[in-house]
């Protein structure tokens, strides 16, 4: 079966992006969508650790332990971009002022319930970051993974068995094997990668998949 | 090419609605968006909720909303002045509504909304007129009363100087509401005295990130041109 | 009976202030204390539209609309004050950090009730500013007033009938005839004027006065 | 004249009770304050409450003090890391407590105690474990926790400049946890770059104000002179 490479998905996801949009990309996977943003268009990223217009990384040797992002690597300041403290940059998320939030997950159900911050395992030591703000802090959180575990198993699922991360605050899924819009209406398709079918992802996940209409086909 | 900037306080305000919930920057005159509020005037919206300190001086800006009745209600901590003439006489008239909040709370208040949050339970006012029938609470020893965010739809803010991107700085003590009132609103407009090209502001020292900021407008003789 | 003139009560609040102290002085008459501060001493006055290091009013021709007080007055800027906005400014106040507010009174109870801000007439248009904020976020709240009103009724009371700014908030009250300590131990007679006796201000005042322990002496 | 500057973190520090409440400035390395935890180090404080954002990195720094065991208890949002070793350790092995905070909660909760808030209504956490056991109310259509603020006995923080009364610059997002904590702790401590005379930051761009700082520690190498 086709499957979209992680470069592939993030590019996917840079399509949905408009210009003059408030983005923050989280730490791993989603910081490569920053990579297909078109350069001719102007889109602001914000980082929470307290910058907004947030640029490329350095050239090497040009890296300032003092500029770096959530992920705590060396990036650049845009000109125009500005530099704020923690309670502003929090502010920002939870009154809404990001358009759009991109996560990794571990789960998402159908109803745009977030799972990415724990697995449960019983003896691991947890850390959740800036997960449960960002999930409940965008207009619009997309998240984006491979649709299945190594073991097959989807992670798109009717109801997420790991710890919750935010109750119904994912309203798209970006997969190797398509696109999704999750919400109150349960999940619909927006896209198929190449060669799969709707049945095809409806066994794959086992839960209810219909075709998008066409406004939630719409960002 | 993301332009905040537009060419006249009038295409600014254009679109404020009857009815809408308006926050207005300032402290007495300093900050106070003139420019604005005369566009505000002109375009003629009705039954505006105003959010200020205080409750119009003398005859112009704020004070010549209330006294061509397109303010229904008003937030504030300190209507009366020596020169608030015009609302002094619309509130004995009846035609005006005044929710008096301290002035710290006031300023918590609009911050809670730019902040996102619910609720905030405040020590100010305790005890006193302004917290009956209000939810109250100790914590740890101390009383608190139970305050909501005040929200806006549009904030009108004047700042000393803007970039295209929406990033601001104030001057001197005219900073006072305008970056908590920038944070509350859905949609917040500045007049600047000058606007300047990205990069003219410091990093470091911008007030206002330009998230915040969906408007700005130069009204200064000096106006620049722009990045 | 001799009394103090208000430049001398001014001057009598302005000798309890210690060097480095953080202090808000309200609109009106407590704006004078600045005037008795020491020049020798750096103290950090504070005006809660937002600066820290507030100067003396400036030259004639000098003023600046976009620098005032509290009051609206023009005012100056010592090198090394700054600005920042009301939500900054008033937290500096109710997380404690002032250690003095200098207020204006219509009454003060004897447990350091104050009322302050409406004489409660009901035609009055009612305007609170920040008095109720002042109020209750200095560590100590002075309060200067003459003891009587021109009726001769007592300002120092046992229970305010005006309406309360803030409950048992008040530390100290300057007067024309005396200083008094005020808080839960009820009124202590600090200090009396030139040829006015403990047994005058009982009569004049009409509630409990009982001379200052050592301890309450100490501002 | 007041003069807030000290000859040495060592002296900075002296008065770190056992048992303190310490909040630590920085994100990863950017703006911790390095100079005055090793000052900590050596001072010898022990079963302290850590405040920060990670539970430290490596060797040296906040890990310094978890690996000499002086934590009895940290509050973050994120303590595992790749170089994490010596929180883990101690974390599995019993030897310390760890409150866990949504980061964004850390910095609402820290400016909450700087704000003088008794609780705030914050919307991150709720339907999640974080939330378990605690207050919970929909305003306005939305669900929110109860959350309580953050104070400290000490903050210690790293900053670019400061002067004698205080006032603090930072530098890009080394500025991070480091106002909030200013404002939160009884005893603020900031390490900076350098010591400028007063009048050597711009009144318009100072980001702490020095009301909320008690003691600052030159730690450069090329350290001026002060006013």
């Amino acid at each position: 079966m086709n499957r979209l490479s992680r470069d592939a998905i993030a590019a996917r996801v840079a399509r949905d992006i408009p210009e003059g949009a408030y983005v923050n990309l989280g730490i791993g996977l989603p910081t490569r969508v920053a990579d297909f943003l078109p350069a001719d268009k102007e889109i602001f990223l914000h980082s929470e650790n307290g910058l907004l217009g947030m640029g490329p990384a350095p050239a090497p040797g040009e890296e300032d332990p003092d500029l770096i992002n959530a992920g705590k690597q060396p990036v650049t300041l845009l000109t125009g971009g500005c530099y704020f403290h923690h309670a502003d940059s929090f502010a920002m998320m939870r009154s809404g002022r990001l358009d759009v939030c991109v996560l990794g997950a571990f789960q998402v159900s159908v109803y745009g319930d977030l799972a990415n911050w724990s697995t449960g395992a019983p003896d691991a030591i947890p850390a959740v970051g800036g997960a449960m703000d960002l999930a409940i802090g965008a207009r619009q959180v997309f998240v984006m993974m491979d649709l299945l575990t190594r073991d097959g198993a989807s992670k798109l699922v009717a109801e997420c068995s790991y710890p919750l991360t935010g109750l119904r605050c994912v309203s798209r899924v970006y997969t190797d094997l398509g696109v999704f819009a999750v919400g109150a209406q349960g999940a619909r398709v927006i896209e198929t990668v190449d060669g799969v079918s709707l049945d095809d992802l409806r066994r794959l996940t086992g839960v209810p998949l219909e075709p998008a209409t066409h406004e939630e086909n719409a960002p | 090419m993301i332009d905040k900037t537009l060419p006249s306080c009038e295409a600014a305000v254009a679109d404020v609605h009857d009815g809408a919930t308006v926050m207005v920057g300032g402290f007495g005159t300093a900050g106070m968006p003139y420019a604005l509020i005369d566009a505000l005037l002109a375009q003629g919206a009705r039954e505006l909720t105003i959010v200020n300190n205080n409750a119009g001086n003398g005859d112009t800006g704020l004070a010549a909303l209330i006294r061509h009745r397109r303010v229904r209600r008003i937030v504030c901590s300190f209507p009366r002045q020596t020169d608030s003439q015009h609302f002094d006489a619309a509130y004995r008239a009846g035609e005006i509504e005044l929710e008096l909040v301290p002035q710290g709370n006031l300023a918590a208040r609009i911050h809670a909304a730019g902040n996102g949050l619910g609720a905030i339970f405040t020590p100010t006012g305790y005890g006193t007129r302004i917290a009956e029938d209000k939810e109250t609470r100790e914590i740890d020893g101390r009383h608190y009363v139970l305050e909501y965010p005040l929200h806006a739809d549009f904030s009108l803010i004047r700042a000393h100087r803007g970039d295209r991107w929406g990033n601001l700085v104030y001057r001197k003590t005219a900073r006072n509401f305008g970056p908590l009132m920038a944070m509350a609103a859905k949609c917040t407009i500045a007049e600047v005295d000058d606007v300047v090209p990205l990069g003219g502001l410091d990093p470091e020292a911008v007030v206002t990130p330009g998230i915040f900021v969906q408007r700005v407008v130069a009204t200064s003789a000096h106006r620049r041109e722009a990045a």
